[in-house]
């Protein structure tokens, strides 16, 4: 045996060579898709509720469609752009909103569908939104629901003696998956029992607008709940009920309550039937707002609170109904095919209400990282749409018919630790913004055509009048910092910039700690994290200054500006300012947009005067699109439809 | 029997290699700074705390390396942290044959250039096909595969028009990255080949071999050719390390979605439980490739004995 | 008389081949197989046979060489017992007992010069010497050898085979050793190199009073430096006499034999002899014979020697064979 | 009769030929191989055109290059070949300095005048383009480039490689490139090669279950994809703690980079040297350094590895171009060497990004893969030359 191996080895081995190849030719390829856009990075994941990121949004967007849906709509201001708002041509074909700017009715289509052909109903996007705030699902974007009144409450588990609970049993039919859920029982919260606190739970920390309350640790909760005429209490905890924490909570107890029998249950949750999100009938749809919030709709067209499809849910769990064969959706295509890190295959959906004015058949969604392999397979004419041309080559792109930019709403700006001396002092921190040649590093460095920035909030948002900091001027600069005490920036530390490897900040660190040598005298030294490391960096605030950059979620100064707030999470400076944290929450329930407005325009000049940031510049989108392709419009939010684009047919097809 | 006792042996070594990959990575993984949930948007505390409990990363750190580790024996790897649709079981299986379809055709490459420039130099020695065989593969081993990459999409790509610049799926597409892939490796097998040969071609059973009349070719095709293979077979060895490690830079390239991909991005993103089931894949891939080389060395070489 | 330099008692020195897969252990190789003699001060025991007799094994045993192996028996040098002693604790013997090796190819380390590879073991025993008076005392070593001490600071491989043995011995002699065990010393060299060594030793002996134990496959070398000799055969040694006695009366029939094939340096002496011819192969090594292993080839044997084994006998001239015990 | 007993004549008469011995030199097998090097053509090519690539690298802060890391993205970015030059403008900046001191020399000391003469001669100081032009130099380099600005002035060799994205020089990037690329190539193969020797010559020689142990703990690091420590470490080495902690023994990120790659090749050196230290274990004069009383180690570390020295030789020179590619590598990923260090590797990944269809920056990756092709092509050649060189039964491998 061993002999016949030997003797015949190579031509074994050539067998073996030969079957592979032939194997690797033959893994699966696809027929071509009618148009292929590189979305620069694998989606995480196509699920709404769980999704962040401009990427995901693109393709859920096409997958799912909320009450409303941004579109470009009317005509192109004088950089081109046309504005995008936010309109009643998806879910809803109508919204009304109250007087006092609180309550929004939506009336859903009666043609609108599941891929299935399940009729979508108030109900779907009632239990969408609840799964998208039940703390279980642990969204990332839950936040953006909370203007919804209780919203919160039901959200971060914000329970007080009094409040209606809805607990959930044990009783789930396929245990370690949410859905479908346990028997909900409703009821009223009596007594919550917790260690230290006998007292009910305070109410600190729950208004920084991003959670906060909660309730943490061994607790027991004593619910009432109505049953027939009477009333039945039962004494029940999220904990194992046998365990240590709990038994001594019981032990530890003085009240009333006969704690013998101690049922386990799922979660005890604000009952949601109390929060502002409410199935009128089969189409209507109403949603009561803590305050006005005048860019609601906004939300209601984001793609986190896009409704999915309960039963293909229930039926698949958590994580598999994403999958392509399994997946039911709504929006004007249907997911194909995955591959992860290859391409998501788009198709049309038959059943859209609005199927016939959907241009393509097929899509392919790449995931290509590099931005040159990306431009290089663009002009091979292997992708339509290139969502992000290297900066290098701009200019020489400019030119090109297939360019498309305009500004957006983002910004790239530095952050600074104010509690680092000497960044804690303020002019030091002007001393440093007026110290960078911002228009030489958009011209040179990024030469998308970007904007140098001085203030945070990009232009032409919503009729915001940007404050600003601080204009180019090392002489300024310099009396700045003598007059903080480092004349020609002796006595000064070395400064540290911050940034992640990736792009062009290496480039733009490298010119600014040339602008800041030869402009203000200071040593800088560059420090390059990946991402990972990068961000748990920035979070702890081991740093001293750091690149950064910040997408509007939805066009309103609102998105940019409550992030400082004091110990905003996103802050990340340690800046803390009691009139910038007051002007925040007075905007939250200003009716007058007008008054609105010039709040949001006072605590920005609060900022730009601080300087706990350096804005650098305004993003612009940079686009490459194949003239054949229509309906690609430049628009502030950088988002593009799939659904409305076409192609220029070639005659031979359809 | 050897053979069955010589791979039992090896199996052994494999589980504890793997484990000792395990532990280290496991505990090295939570040692360094940032954590799978870190995103660009700071996690309330609420949302971080459910993240952290449906992940389990709230429990001890032992207790944490011992459910891990029995899942990990069960061959559960978990729920990817980032691509979170996915399994990182579903991931790998999508990824391993992408990356094992273009580490074979590299290595196919890799053995036939290599072999045949070898087997060509050594017969002609000293000929201008030598000379010029030799300095190409010196070149091949010289150059880094990304600048070798770089350097065949200006030619193939840009100027020539015949290849796509990159994705994945058919043949056209596996060429340029799997030649840039075997390069190297094609440099090092037509040296060891041609060295290989001309230690045999030396030999007197070869002179004796022509003295009987065989027709050069017979002669060179049939000994010298198993002269050569077996340093090109103990070659194979490292051989398939540096595969692996340089489909890493060429998935990035021509963008494949191999296991290289997610290999790099769940590094540097923290996907605590794809990096893990990346990592011991590529070890069991490693030491099992290691195991059969030494396998397929023994059968062709009768001295050598498993030990 | 004053107790021997060495005493070696009933050595036995078995290799055990690694085990392969699980089949069973095989047999163990009893290279030495209870070996006995002794060596006094100033004297030269002979140890001959074939190759694969065993001669080197017990060489390398007496010097305690020997790891991974089994062993058995006693080494006793100059009173102490050293075959027991581990690696850390053989060193202080060491110098008392050195070697010279067979091939002077490979027994000095290419890398190093000559001075230095003779001053190496001064360095190791620590005499205690200064840098200088090193240096001189090689110098005299190499005189004394009969190597022109200016190339001290030669390689190895600038010198001839004869020459390079006489660095060997030099090697030997740096730390004053009382024995020195002479692994075919000479059998690799030309034979006229052969007769210089082997004078160069026997001058050595006279002058410096020290001992060998002289290994060598050639009896006619042997006879002509060795006091005693013994004559192995399989592991054993089957014959072991005075010099003079052995090679002029050999009584056991491989002796005999060995005798009959060697070539005769004195035509006249050995003329009477008529030629034995051995038959077959030396056996394995590792097969137990019940009776006298040379019993097969043995051209004198008796029935009985299939079944007992024969010991060596205790007279001056011992030897071993069933012809010669008393039944 | 040994040496402390010997009549005084005689010793003289010794130390009379010991100092004639002083002047007898063996040809020891090194020199011997060397000869055989030295008739190798293509060997020694390389060996010269490697010493020079070293020598340039070492005395790079002294040519008149201009600064590695001084950017004028306005200018000069990007530009291609060109013959025209680049002063660095320090000797005008230093005159001013000195006019103005001049000038506040006239004045009182005092007033108001010379005070605000003397702020500004102070601020020219802290801003002077020195500090630019090199980044934080060490007490290695300053003294170079002191004599650099001494012997040369002004002058720079105009960009004759063309300059980068930021305008910087990328002839004198190559340049300072190649200190890192080769210091990383030496140091970490002096690593390897500590580890790998030492290692591979105990197993070797111990053999037995030792040996056993201690190859199997080597196949287990061969079934380990370091490239993924590498990635780990790198990351854990940057976290603020570490970072301050090695900070505090001044050891740069860069030497634990350094250490790191040479920690992680030793292995096949082990492996080498192990199977040539048991191949001549059982040579006779391993034997009879154990009878002349050497203890273990000194049979390992005197006998032994020297012995394997040459086999070593010839896998250094595999190694170093592997550290090389390795570290390059590293950069393609993003995590080799940091800003504003520069290295080979980074270069070339540098030069990869703008090769596009519009347009190729062919001199951005064409002279730093050329410097990096040059050295690997060179250091093979001249392993090759040093294998037959050392083996001469081995000619032609």
């Amino acid at each position: 045996m061993v002999r016949i191996l030997r003797k015949y080895f190579p031509v074994f081995l050539l067998l073996i060579a030969g079957i592979s190849v032939v194997w690797a030719i033959n893994l699966g390829t696809l027929p071509p898709a009618d148009f292929v856009f590189n979305n620069g990075t694998e989606v995480k994941t196509i699920d709404p509720a769980k999704a962040t990121g401009v990427p995901e949004g693109r393709v859920i967007n096409a997958l799912y469609e909320g009450l409303l849906r941004s579109v470009p709509d009317g005509e192109p201001d004088e950089l081109g752009r046309t504005p995008t708002k936010p309109k009643a041509v998806a879910m809803a074909d109508s919204y009304q909103v109250s007087e006092d700017g609180t309550v929004y009715s939506f009336h859903i289509r009666e043609n609108a569908n599941w891929t299935n052909g399940d009729p979508v109903t108030a109900e779907d996007f009632a239990w969408s939104w609840m799964r998208f705030l039940h703390p279980e699902t642990a969204s990332e974007y839950n936040y953006q629901l909370f203007y919804v009144k209780n919203a919160q409450k039901f959200a971060s588990v914000d329970l007080h003696i009094g409040d209606p609970v809805e607990v959930e049993m044990d009783d789930r039919p396929v245990s370690g998956q949410m859905f479908p859920r346990g028997t909900v029982r409703r009821g009223t919260l009596l007594e919550l029992i917790q260690p230290d606190a006998d007292e009910e739970h305070a109410e600190e920390g729950g208004d920084d607008g991003h959670g906060g309350g909660g309730i943490s640790g061994p607790a027991l909760f004593v619910v009432e709940f109505p049953s027939g005429d009477s009333t039945e209490i039962q004494v029940v905890t999220t904990q194992d009920p046998t365990d240590q924490a709990i038994q001594s909570l019981v032990d530890s107890y003085h009240g009333e309550q006969d704690l013998t029998t101690i049922t386990s249950v799922q979660h005890v949750l604000f009952d949601f039937d109390h929060v502002g999100i409410k199935a009128k009938s089969l189409h209507d749809f109403e949603v009561t707002l803590n305050s006005p919030t005048p860019y609601f709709p906004e939300l209601a067209a984001f793609y986190p609170l896009h409704p999915v499809h309960r039963g293909s849910l229930e039926k698949h769990g958590d994580r598999e109904f994403t999958k392509p064969g399994f997946i039911v959706s709504n929006g004007p295509f249907v997911l194909r095919e995955r591959r992860i890190r290859d391409r998501l295959r788009l198709v049309k959906n038959e059943h859209y209400w609005n199927a016939e004015s959907v241009a393509l058949n097929s899509i392919d969604v790449l995931a290509i990282q590099s931005e040159t392999t990306s431009l290089n397979m663009f002009l091979n004419g292997q992708l339509d749409w290139d969502t992000k041309p290297p900066n290098t080559l701009v200019p020489m792109l400019r030119d090109r018919d297939e360019f498309v930019s305009t500004p957006f709403l983002a910004v790239y700006f530095y952050r600074i630790n104010t509690s680092k001396p000497p960044l804690d002092n303020p002019l030091v921190r002007q001393a440093l913004n007026m110290g960078i040649d911002k228009k030489s590093i958009v011209d040179n460095i990024v030469k998308g055509g970007q904007v140098p920035a001085r203030s945070l909030v990009p232009p032409g948002m919503n009729g915001h009048q940007s404050s600003f900091c601080g204009e180019y001027n090392p002489q300024e600069a310099q009396r700045l910092l003598a007059e903080a005490g480092f004349p020609n920036g002796k006595g000064l530390p070395t400064i540290e910039i911050l940034y992640n490897t990736a792009d062009s900040h290496r480039d733009i660190a490298e010119v600014i700690q040339q602008d800041w040598k030869k402009n203000l005298g200071i040593n800088v030294s560059l420090r390059n994290l990946e991402w990972g490391t990068f961000l748990d960096t920035l979070r702890i605030g081991d740093y001293m200054v750091s690149r950064s950059g910040w997408i509007g979620d939805y066009a309103d100064p609102n998105t940019f500006l409550d992030m400082w707030v004091t110990d905003g999470p996103n802050n990340q400076t340690k800046w803390s300012n009691a009139f910038y944290d007051e002007g925040i929450e007075r905007a939250k329930y200003e009716p007058d947009p007008a008054k609105r407005m010039e709040i949001f325009q006072q605590i920005e000049q609060k900022l730009m005067d601080e300087q706990p940031i350096i804005p650098i510049y305004f993003y612009v989108s940079l686009n490459m699109v194949n003239i054949r392709v229509h309906g690609f419009s430049a628009n502030l939010q950088d988002v593009h439809p799939l659904h409305l684009l076409s192609l220029e047919s070639d005659g031979a097809e359809d | 029997m050897q053979v069955l006792t010589f791979l039992l042996k090896r199996f052994g070594w494999m589980i504890i290699t793997v484990w000792i990959v395990f532990t280290v990575s496991f505990f090295l993984m939570r040692q360094i700074p940032g954590g799978p949930l870190n995103g660009e948007r700071v996690l309330s505390e609420a949302v971080r705390a459910r993240l952290e409990a449906r992940y389990n990363l709230d429990a001890p750190i032992s207790e944490q390396y011992f459910t891990h580790l029995w899942n990990t024996v069960r061959l559960d790897f978990g729920p990817s942290f980032k691509l979170q649709d996915y399994t990182v079981n579903e991931i790998l299986a999508q990824g391993f044959p992408v990356s094992a379809a273009l580490g074979i055709l590299g290595m196919v490459f890799a053995i036939t250039i290599g072999m045949t420039s070898g087997v060509v130099s050594a017969v002609r020695r000293n000929s201008a096909y030598d000379y010029s065989f030799m300095m190409m593969a010196t070149l091949g081993i010289a150059i880094p595969n990304f600048v070798l990459a770089a350097m065949l999409i200006v030619i193939f790509v840009f100027n020539l028009q015949m290849f796509p610049a990159a994705g994945w799926g058919d043949l056209n597409q596996i060429i340029l990255p799997a030649f840039c892939l075997g390069a190297p490796f094609a440099g090092y097998i037509a040296r060891l080949t041609r060295t290989g040969m001309l230690e045999v071609l030396g030999n007197d059973y070869i002179r004796t071999a022509y003295a009987k009349g065989l027709s050069p070719r017979t002669v060179v095709m049939k000994h010298g050719l198993r002269g050569a293979l077996l340093p090109v077979v103990s070659y194979l060895g490292p051989a398939i390390a540096g595969i692996l490690t340089g489909s890493l830079v060429l998935e990035r390239i021509f963008v494949i979605p191999g296991m290289g991909s997610h290999f790099i991005e769940a590094a540097i993103q923290r996907d605590y439980t794809l990096a893990m089931g990346a990592l011991l894949t590529y070890t069991v891939l490693l030491f099992g490739m290691n195991t059969l080389v030494d396998l397929a060395y023994s059968i062709i070489d009768p001295r050598v004995k498993l030990e | 008389m004053s107790t021997p330099l060495l005493q070696v008692r009933d050595l036995k020195v078995h290799f055990k081949p690694p085990r392969r897969g699980f089949g069973k252990a095989p047999a163990a190789i009893r290279a030495v197989d209870g070996v006995s003699f002794d060596v006094e001060a100033g004297q030269t025991l002979g140890l001959v046979g074939e190759s694969g007799c065993g001669k080197s094994t017990t060489a390398r045993a007496v010097l305690n060489l020997i790891r991974n192996a089994h062993r058995e028996g006693e080494v006793i040098l100059d009173g102490t017992q050293i075959d027991h002693l581990g690696e850390a604790a053989m060193r202080p013997y060491r110098a008392k007992a050195q070697m010279v090796f067979q091939d002077p190819f490979a027994s000095l380390n290419p890398r190093m010069t000559v001075g230095k590879i003779i001053r190496e073991p001064m360095r190791n025993f620590g005499l205690g010497l200064s840098d200088q008076d090193e240096q001189l005392e090689v110098i005299r070593l190499m005189e004394l050898v009969g190597i022109n001490p200016r190339y001290m600071n030669r390689y190895p491989h600038e010198f001839s085979g004869g020459q390079r043995q006489r660095i060997g011995i030099a090697r030997a002699l740096a730390v004053q050793p009382q024995l020195i065990v002479c692994d075919e010393a000479v059998s690799a060299l030309d034979v006229s190199i052969q007769a210089q060594v082997i004078n160069l030793l026997m001058d050595l002996q006279q002058k410096l009073g020290v001992a060998y134990v002289f290994i060598s496959h050639d009896l006619a070398v042997v006879r002509h430096i060795a006091n005693r000799v013994g004559v192995m055969y399989l592991g054993r040694i089957v014959e072991l006499a005075s010099s003079d006695e052995l090679y002029r009366d050999p009584k056991h029939p491989y002796t005999k034999a060995l005798l009959s094939a060697a070539p005769v340096p004195d035509p006249d002496q050995n003329v009477s002899q008529k030629r034995v011819k051995l038959e077959g192969e030396v056996p394995s090594p590792d097969i137990v014979y019940p009776g006298c292993p040379f019993a097969d080839r043995c051209p004198e044997v008796l029935d009985q020697c299939h079944a007992v084994a024969p010991q060596l006998s205790t007279e001056a001239h011992k030897v071993s064979c069933l012809l010669f015990e008393d039944f | 009769m040994p040496i402390p007993n010997q009549p005084p004549s005689e010793l003289e008469r010794l130390a009379a030929i010991l100092q004639e011995a002083h002047d007898v030199h063996g040809v020891s097998l090194w020199a011997d191989a060397w000869k055989r090097l030295k008739r190798n053509k293509a060997a020694m090519i390389s060996l010269w055109s490697l010493l020079t690539i070293v020598l340039l690298a070492i005395l790079t802060p002294l040519l008149p290059l201009q600064s590695p890391i001084y950017q004028d993205v306005k200018n000069r970015e990007l530009l291609p070949p060109q013959w025209e030059g680049f002063s660095l403008g320090i000797k005008q900046y230093d005159e001013e300095t000195a006019r103005l001191i001049a000038e506040a020399d006239l004045q009182v000391a005092g007033n108001a005048k010379h005070k605000e003469l003397m702020t500004e001669v102070e601020a020219r100081e802290q801003k002077h383009p020195i500090n630019l032009y090199w980044n934080d130099p060490n007490f290695l380099t300053k003294p170079l480039i002191s004599l650099r600005l001494l012997l040369f002035g002004d002058f720079c060799i105009p960009s004759i490689f063309g300059t980068d994205k930021l305008g910087r020089d990328v002839l004198s990037r190559v340049f300072w490139g190649s200190r890192i690329s080769l210091a990383c190539g030496f140091i970490a193969t002096l690593v390897s090669l500590m580890i790998g020797v030492s290692y591979g010559a105990i197993s070797g020689y111990m053999g037995g279950w030792v040996d056993n142990l201690m190859m199997r703990l080597v196949d287990v690091f061969y079934s380990i994809p370091f490239i993924f420590i590498v990635i780990f470490i790198m990351s854990f080495l940057s976290s603020p703690d570490v970072r301050e902690v090695l900070q505090e023994y001044h050891i740069g990120q860069i030497h634990v980079f350094f250490l790191l790659i040479g920690a992680i090749y030793w292995l096949t050196m082990a492996r080498v040297v192990r199977g040539q230290v048991i191949s001549l274990k059982n040579e006779q004069f391993v034997e009879a350094a154990k009878t002349i009383g050497a203890t273990r180690m000194q049979i390992v570390f005197r006998h032994l590895v020297p012995n394997v020295m040459g086999i070593v030789i010839v896998y250094l020179t595999l190694t170093i171009p592997a550290v090389i590619r390795f570290e390059a590598f590293l950069s393609f990923l993003g995590m080799g060497v940091e800003a504003p260090n520069i290295s080979w590797g980074l270069l070339v990944n540098e030069g990869v990004q703008v090769i596009t269809i519009i347009k190729t920056y062919w001199w951005m990756i064409a002279f730093s893969g050329m410097a990096l092709a040059t050295t690997l092509f060179a250091l093979n050649f001249l392993g090759d030359g040093v294998r037959d060189a050392l083996d001469p039964k081995l000619k032609n491998k």
